[in-house]
């Protein structure tokens, strides 16, 4: 086993047993990093984690410590810890040749050091370091807390406090009536009557217009037989028959047709009998 | 802090977090063996303590509990009024009442051709608006219902005479064609019918 | 009784039934639009009023409720099923989302140098504690969380203001990301190189 003395200020954390779960207590289904940590590495997360309680052993303030005295340490722990399993010991192992090498690089004079310096890489750990700690520190801090359910209570049995949500409902005159309307209209009898719709038949054309080409011998517009005073439907049916009756006296040989230019008037004229 | 003081904060603590009404023992106990001599002059303080107050220590049936003055207790439960548009379904059994009633809830749903839900009718007779009104001496004696007064106030109306007559209504265009009433019946149908009428 | 006795009663009697911590806003609704200012001032004379009993009216993420004195604990904590333990990933994670809230995942990650197991941040929202805040605009949209008023309430707190120590940690750039801190000592070091001797 490995042997650490327990963290110093974060009594309140009770995960190195190694149950692994988010709730102590509580059987272990945690994430799968946790569980095999905490199985082989007594519940420390990773090597920062590690890093950082190595880091409380020096017994100075954070800011302080010697990050080289911080590498002997890590890498001493990593030498004793021989039946690491190998999927779990990848992130320290690799944490530890970072250190092997950090130490390499510190250890150089100054003017052989690649860039960037390791005096800047140390920065960089050791300012990761205080955070974290900072951060276990508020942690622990909260947790002592007086924690509702643990240190106060809240009242047992409370009455509860209801609002009774009563209707009011809106209607108005025109919407009831307006409803009664449409009742009515919905399931009254419905008579469907097709209106009376004045049109003239291609024999009352052909009948009208060959009678009034009769009594002119002169150009007549087509306009002029239909019937006057008809109203727009009446007419545009009177139109329509009237031409089909031009075109049938004209096949016919019973009348001549004439046009000026295109959409220009109609007119229609008798052939005389030549005989 | 004297011994009383503390021993009066324990009881009103233990009593407040409690979720059951306590007895003197449950409590003696609960606090670690206190005197129930002690534990009983305690809870007369705590009882003249709160009797001013909006809670009240009280004793139910030997067990100890805190609740809310008697006063008070209309502040726990309060009412209140949200608006909410009458249903179309509901409008049109609504108003074949009014121009009809008494009238039968068969025969509202051959006057609307459609099924009549019972919530429907509920829902007028919780808005006060319609009554049951005796039963229809006929096969059956269905109920029969009626509007009310409270129905007149709402829309203004001196009596049901008043309301407009059909011939009225067409004048003002309220018979409309069949096919915008259908139509709108349809718009009505796509959006989900809040008294639950589901007009078939 | 005076109108103010009253109002203190009618608010400690809401208060006490209430099943959930109020607001003034709600408070002064379900009392029946109470001006807000004298709710105020009533709230202020019921915390003078219990501040030495054995119950405590306390404001948590500016919600009221009535809870028992912390040193009554050890007479109520015997009965009670005892919280559960948060583990230490978990502890660790909430005190990171609180004490930089709004925070990604991969932004813990970074502080904690290790991964952070879905469960855990599962953990601490099936608490009730930690919410999901949106997501950040950077690529990837990460999903940001924070502390909720629950959690405010759990660990009594009156807002994010009193979490411990958090003034001293930001003073001292203990919140700041790392990347920051270093441009930060790196400058200092870089202004104090410059009027100090140079060593190469």
């Amino acid at each position: 086993m490995i042997d650490l003395p327990e963290g110093g200020t974060v009594a309140d954390f009770g995960d190195l047993d190694g149950d692994g779960g988010d709730w102590q207590g509580i059987a272990a289904s945690g994430g799968r990093d946790e569980t095999a940590l905490n199985l082989s590495l007594d519940g420390w997360e990773g090597p920062l984690d590690l890093l950082l309680e190595l880091a409380r052993k020096q017994k100075v303030d954070l800011r302080q410590i010697s990050i080289l005295d911080l590498v002997d340490q890590y890498l001493e722990f990593i030498d004793g810890a021989e039946q690491l399993p190998l999927e779990i010991a990848a992130d320290y192992l690799v944490m530890a040749a970072w250190l092997a090498y950090l130490k390499s690089a510190m250890l150089l004079p100054k003017d052989e050091q690649e860039d960037p310096s390791p005096e800047e890489l140390a920065l960089r750990l050791h300012l990761r370091l205080q955070r974290l700690g900072a951060m276990r520190e508020a942690a622990s801090r909260l947790m002592a807390r007086d924690r509702v359910g643990r240190d106060v209570f809240l009242r047992g049995a409370p009455e509860g406090l209801r609002i009774d949500r009563s209707i009011a409902w809106q209607v108005d005159w025109y919407d009831l009536v307006r409803a009664y309307g449409q009742v009515k209209a919905r399931n009254s009898p419905a008579f469907h009557t097709v209106r009376d719709r004045q049109v003239m038949t291609l024999e009352s054309a052909l009948d009208r217009v060959s009678g009034m080409l009769g009594m002119s011998l002169d150009w007549v517009e087509l306009r002029e037989f239909l019937p006057p005073g008809a109203d727009a439907r009446l007419r545009k049916s009177a139109m329509a028959s009237s031409f089909v009756a031009a075109l049938e006296l004209a096949r016919t040989g019973r009348a001549e047709l004439a046009q000026d230019d295109i959409f220009g008037p109609l007119r229609l004229r008798r052939v005389r009998a030549s005989a | 802090m004297s011994e009383t003081e503390s021993l009066d904060r324990a009881v009103e603590a233990a009593l407040f977090a409690s979720e059951d009404a306590l007895t003197v023992d449950q409590l003696a106990t609960h606090l670690g063996d206190v005197d129930k001599g002690e534990l009983r002059e305690a809870l007369a303080r705590l009882v003249a303590f709160y009797s001013e107050r909006g809670i009240h220590l009280v004793e139910r049936a030997k067990r100890w509990h805190f609740q809310t003055a008697p006063d008070c207790a209309h502040l726990l439960r309060k009412e209140r009024e949200s608006l909410r548009k009458l249903s179309r379904a509901a409008t049109e059994v609504l108003a074949i009442i009014a121009y009809h009633e008494p009238v039968s809830r068969a025969e509202i749903e051959s006057i609307r051709g459609v099924q009549t839900s019972g919530g429907t009718l509920d829902v007028l007779m919780e808005a006060g608006w319609v009554k049951p009104a005796g039963r229809r001496e006929v096969p059956g004696r269905p109920v029969i219902y009626a509007t009310t007064p409270e129905f007149l106030r709402h829309f203004g109306l001196e009596s049901r005479r008043d309301l407009p007559g059909i011939d009225e209504l067409r004048a003002t265009g309220m018979l409309d064609p069949v096919d915008d009433a259908f139509e709108a019946e349809m718009a009505e149908a796509g959006s989900a019918d809040s008294d639950g009428e589901s007009d078939s």
